[in-house]
């Protein structure tokens, strides 16, 4: 029984029409290219990309059309060749209205010139660094962390394991699942390239074990590779958070506030490591990712979509949404992002699109019971229940004091609660809060010792 | 309101209601829970405090000019406790029955933190008249007040008031309110409901002012 | 040793004084409103009084029996009081300062802290030997602590709930003392 | 195609259990030992029964009513309290006490502190002791069932395993059916147990409490008096309903599972020491009503470290 139960707390979400069962039989299709792309320069966590192109230019598939706009960024490309129409802002699935790039298909398909790496098996790590920079791409599962970032580990660091994140925990989700099964050879092709490149002798693939199939298909394909291994995990959500993944296969426990990167763990999705051996081996950047479409749909599918399609495309290509749908979910349903507008572009991040019936609707919020659901459902064994109190209390103190800024907002807590409590909502306020508060103290800190140095300087002149 | 503190009746009218002890100022709590049981002990207890504070507001208030502030609370103490110890005395030779169920509780007047603050914060720094005026009023006002608790638990509690029989023939008494969780919570209920009137009297004052506005 | 077992059980949960004879009323509604001050008030409480019975037992049979003068109970043993908790702050002030500085802000507060003269008037009257004074002082004590201890938990507890607005403050408390105190009538006749 | 999409934030999934179908499967869990108490006590438990939770009821209602709340008797919490304060009466009780009972509970003990989960002490219990110190002539007096001989006394089970020549008059199996004297609700373990693995297999409620409770008393007779009292003591009295129903309300115990340990152990050994030393026979209530009031200092001081913490003076 505790052998069995890999991180602390966790949930087991249900499904509704259409979930993972459906959909991980239907294989990966192509969507066709849609007449205009709308692609976002702030795919990513970090600074927008700047735009390199302008409005009336003529631009080639996987052609830089904005490059990474500090450090922390990365470089955006084109998905289709045509002509630029204008770089105007769109509104993202997250409601944000950001800088985009629209593009007018031309349907010719024609590509830059790919130039893979000539010797891959002897790149170095800064090489590979720059292949995943210049490729533009991003953690894949949704976070949308620039990975040359996160393979770039600070002074006095090493990657001492990678983890290679195929829980696919979040429940409708089947991208991963479908990517591991069909293409198992290239996603191990680009695990033993990257190991190669940082000198990381050890390399793990966390898969759930309500995919057998991918499984199999994974230690299939690593058989003779030296290092690598498939490790089948406990089916429970959120098995695929970064912290949760790396305890459950190492033992391992991220301190709180730190990286995986102090545990001597790098983790990245099955998606971005498909990207990384695409980038490598054929020289392509990231202009197309696998996106699931679930739910209330009339068929599901899981689909090749390239950056920039609109969310409408891949519903018609669906058959349409059910009658009964209510809500658009980007993402997965536990902490995916409800879509306004369908005409929304697919980035980099967005590893499914959902339609939810009325069992999503928002029930209503009634008193805490303290059952203690909560308390036991949370992976990062918080107690929700007391930080939403002092949160609505406004006492954000005693909320930091009992772990609010650990919570990583994975809805456990929400979903298990019986009062239909916003726990989730609450504590995410809460951050906000006290996330403004610090950075007043700092401002005013600062000002404060700008007057007494400008005191000190008077005073100096003075005497002086 | 601020002059008619200074007079007789107007600080006898803030001890007895504005300010008073139990309701308002939460002091003396312990006899307040300890002897209302019946109502007769109830009013003998706030009598008997009424004595030791009248008393002592009068001997504290003469003087105040001589006391020494350094020597302060242990005068105070010997003041009171001298007090306390005459009544006590007294109680036990005149009225031993009532002695023996207020028990202990006359012995810790001395601790009554009506007392002691009343003599610390008013006593010491008032003329003589007005003290006597001050401790009689909180002295009426806590008697008043304990009285009143102790009707109400001896009416649940034994069926009756002062011993006379209140309610019908067939009532069985609520022991629990002879006992500790009654006191607290009757009191704690009877708080709520002055709170409440109060706060009635005070909209109907505040509607009243504006109306002649 | 029963008699010692027996003033444990009884002075902690039977007759607890707060909970089962309304004394220390006052500190134990005024300082219970976050555990950690209740805590604190408790431990200062407890060396007070444990101090204190011993010091009105040998007052009591050393000073005033031997002159019969036991009719001035209440003044003596109110003035030992007073001189000890004064004592005792000047004392820790030297002592131990961070000991003071945790239960300095209560000591003022026990003079008029009833439990600590009810304790060594009821030492007195039920005819305890010095040793069965002090201890029953200490036990005494630990059972105000526990009780004071007990509200200020359900009052920080209450005070996230959404309690009605006019429970709020003593009534509320005085509510919760009282289901408190029913909860200790199950320990009535332990001993 | 447009549609009118609705925007919330995630999660978007919600677990179908609520609080209403919480204490729906309590009420489904507490109805065997009704049954059991009906059959062995005749009608008048059934009318108890009914008088303590249409009071309940009724009482939330009318001051949720009066005071403008929200009113939310659909939850039906209020209908669980009803229950088990009924189940803790004899039937011998008289009509008004069910009434007064059911207000103290509802009124006293859990609307003046916010409703429900803000109540600190389990309603039912606390309204039940206050009628126990009360009137304890009539809430003491335990009636015999219709299945015993007429000659037996009224004695509980508990008060006849309390002096040691009485031990051997207790069967077994009379104890675990239900066929002794005692309140409404407590007699018939079977039923009780029923309703135990029916909130365990609902997680409703948590092993800890009850398996903690049981088993601690079981441990102390075990040690005090060998495995025939040990096992006779477990199955008398009030410690199965407390155990399983009682002790085990959320308002009122521990959050976390080192807490609930404690408040089962806590609870187990004041049941013990009051059924052993006290003079009442029986502690269970009182036992859980004091571990309530230990609640929050045990929430307080078992919160557990969380994932990753790093130690403040390390």
């Amino acid at each position: 029984m505790f052998g069995k139960r890999l991180f602390p707390g966790g949930i087991h979400p249900h499904e509704g029409a259409n979930g993972k069962a459906v959909n991980s039989g239907n294989a990966i299709e192509d969507v066709p290219a849609p007449k205009r792309v709308t692609i976002p320069l702030s795919q990513h966590i970090g600074a927008p990309a700047k735009p390199v192109v302008n409005k009336g230019d003529h631009v080639l598939v996987g052609q830089v059309i904005a490059e990474a706009g500090g450090f922390v960024s990365a470089p955006v490309h084109a998905s289709v060749s045509g002509r630029v129409v204008e770089i105007a802002t769109a509104p993202m699935p997250s409601g944000l209205h950001v800088p985009a790039i629209v593009i007018d298909n031309d349907f010719k398909d024609e590509w830059v010139e790919l130039h893979p790496a000539p010797h891959p098996e002897t790149l170095d790590a800064a090489g590979m660094q720059k292949i995943i920079r210049e490729a533009g791409i991003v953690g894949m599962g949704g976070a949308t962390f620039p990975t040359s970032v996160k393979v770039t580990p600070g002074k006095d660091k090493t990657i001492e394991k990678l983890l290679i994140n195929g829980a696919e925990c979040e429940p409708y989700l089947t991208a991963d699942h479908r990517l591991m099964l069909e293409k198992p050879a290239e996603i191990i092709d680009g695990i033993h390239l990257l190991m190669l490149a940082f000198g990381v002798s050890e390399a793990v693939i966390g898969v759930e074990n309500n995919k057998p199939d991918a499984i199999a298909a994974l230690q299939d394909a690593c058989r003779g590779t030296d290092g690598i291994r498939v490790q089948p995990l406990p089916v429970r959500y959120p098995q695929g958070g970064e912290k949760q993944l790396i305890y459950a296969i190492t033992r391992r426990v991220v301190p709180s506030g730190g990286l995986p990167i102090d545990v001597g763990c790098v983790v990245l999705n099955v998606g971005t490591v498909f990207a990384i051996d695409e980038a490598v081996r054929l020289g392509k950047p990231l202009v197309q990712r696998v996106t699931t479409v679930g739910g209330e749909v009339n068929n599901p599918r899981n689909f090749r979509v390239r950056i920039g399609t609109p969310v409408i495309c891949l519903l018609e290509a669906c058959g349409g949404l059910k009658s009964n749908v209510i809500k658009l979910i980007s993402g997965g349903p536990m902490m995916g992002m409800t879509i306004q507008d369908i005409e929304v572009p697919i980035t980099k991040g967005s590893s499914g699109i959902l339609a939810l019936g009325p069992e999503s609707a928002e029930p209503e919020e009634s008193a805490c019971i303290r059952c203690g659901r909560c308390m036991r459902a949370c992976p990062m064994s918080l107690p929700p229940v007391r930080m939403d109190q002092y949160v609505r209390a406004e006492r954000y103190d005693d909320a930091v004091e009992v772990g609010l800024m650990n919570c990583i907002e994975c809805g456990a807590c929400t979903y298990v609660c019986p009062a239909k409590r916003l726990l989730t909502q609450s504590f995410r306020m809460g951050k906000r809060m006290v996330n403004v508060r610090r950075q007043e103290a700092k401002a005013k800190a600062e000002a404060n010792a700008k007057a007494v140095e400008a005191e000190k300087a008077r005073e100096a002149g003075k005497e002086g | 309101m601020a002059d008619s503190k200074k007079t007789f009746l107007g600080t006898f009218n803030n001890g007895m209601i504005v300010e008073n002890p139990t309701f308002t100022l939460m002091l003396g709590m312990c006899p307040t829970l300890g002897v209302t049981t019946a109502a007769m002990n109830g009013i003998s207890m706030g009598l008997a405090t009424t004595f030791v504070l009248v008393c002592s507001n009068l001997f504290i208030s003469l003087l105040r000019n001589i006391i020494p502030d350094k020597v302060r609370i242990p005068s105070y103490i010997i003041v009171i406790a001298s007090f306390v110890t005459i009544i006590d005395l007294m109680m036990k030779a005149f009225l031993p029955d009532l002695r023996a169920v207020l028990g202990t509780y006359i012995q810790l007047i001395v601790v009554n933190c009506i007392i002691f603050a009343r003599a610390e914060s008013f006593a010491a720094k008032n003329p003589p008249m007005l003290s006597v005026a001050d401790g009689l009023g909180m002295g009426l006002g806590f008697t008043c007040s304990i009285t009143l608790l102790s009707c109400v638990r001896e009416l649940f509690g034994s069926g009756s008031i002062f011993g006379l029989q209140m309610m019908p023939e067939g009532y069985q008494p609520m022991a629990i309110m002879n006992q500790v969780p009654g006191g607290f919570i009757t009191l704690g209920l009877l708080m709520i409901l002055v709170n409440f009137i109060k706060q009635r009297v005070a909209a109907k004052q505040a509607l009243r002012k504006e109306g002649i506005a | 040793m029963n008699t010692f077992l027996t003033i444990l059980i009884g002075q902690i949960l039977v007759n607890n004084y707060v909970m089962c004879q309304f004394f220390g009323i006052c500190p134990f509604l005024g300082v219970s409103k976050k555990v950690d001050t209740a805590i604190g008030m408790g431990l200062a409480v407890t060396f007070v009084i444990t101090l204190a019975s011993f010091i009105t037992w040998l007052v009591q049979y050393f000073l005033l029996v031997p002159l019969n003068l036991e009719y001035l109970q209440t003044i003596a043993f109110i003035l030992v009081i007073a001189v000890l908790v004064q004592v005792v702050e000047n004392a820790l002030k030297k002592l131990s300062y961070s000991l003071y500085q945790a239960l300095g802000v209560y000591l003022p507060l026990i003079t008029t802290n009833c439990v600590v003269l009810a304790v060594a008037i009821n030492n007195i009257t039920d005819g305890y030997n010095l040793l069965e004074s002090t201890f029953c002082g200490c036990c005494s004590a630990l059972g105000f602590t526990l009780a004071l201890v007990m509200l200020a938990g359900i009052r920080e507890r209450m005070e996230l709930s959404n309690m009605p607005k006019w429970m709020h403050g003593f009534p509320g408390a005085l509510i919760m003392s009282g289901l408190m105190a029913v909860s200790f009538m199950g320990f009535g006749g332990l001993i | 195609m447009q549609k009118n999409l609705i925007i919330t934030t995630s999660p978007h999934l919600r677990d179908r259990a609520t609080t209403a179908s919480i204490m729906r499967d309590v009420c489904i869990a507490l109805a065997p030992a009704g049954i059991a108490g009906i059959v062995f006590f005749g009608a008048r438990a059934a009318v108890l029964i009914a008088l303590s939770v249409i009071t309940c009821v009724l009482a939330e209602f009318l001051y949720q009513k009066l005071t403008g709340q929200k009113v939310t008797v659909g939850d039906w919490s209020a209908v669980v309290t009803g229950l088990l304060l009924a189940y803790n009466m004899p039937t011998t009780v008289p009509w008004w006490m069910a009434v007064v009972g059911g207000v103290i509970a509802i009124l006293l003990v859990k609307q003046l502190f916010g409703g429900i989960g803000s109540n600190f002490m389990n309603p039912a219990l606390t309204a039940r002791a206050v009628l126990f110190v009360s009137w304890g002539g009539v809430m003491g007096a335990y009636p015999i069932t219709r299945f015993m001989e007429d000659t037996a006394s009224g004695a509980t089970p508990l008060a006849l395993l309390a002096a040691k020549e009485t031990v051997g008059d207790v069967q077994l199996w009379d104890l675990f059916i239900g066929n002794c004297a005692g309140v409404i609700g407590e007699t018939c373990k079977a039923a009780l147990l029923l309703g135990g693995i029916y909130l365990l297999v609902r997680k409703v409620i948590d092993w800890r409490i009850p398996c903690g409770m049981i088993g601690i008393v079981f441990i102390c007779y075990l040690i005090y008096g060998g495995f025939n009292l040990a096992l006779k003591e477990i199955l008398s009295g009030a410690l199965m309903l407390g155990a399983i129903f009682m002790a085990t309300d959320y308002a009122t115990s521990p959050q976390t599972n080192l807490g609930r340990i404690i408040m089962g152990v806590g609870c187990g050994l004041i049941v013990f020491v009051i059924r052993a030393f006290a003079n009442y026979p029986e502690g269970t209530s009182f036992a859980i009503l004091f571990m309530n009031v230990m609640t929050p200092l045990i929430d307080r001081y078992t919160v557990p470290k969380y994932f990753g913490e790093v130690k403040k003076n390390g």
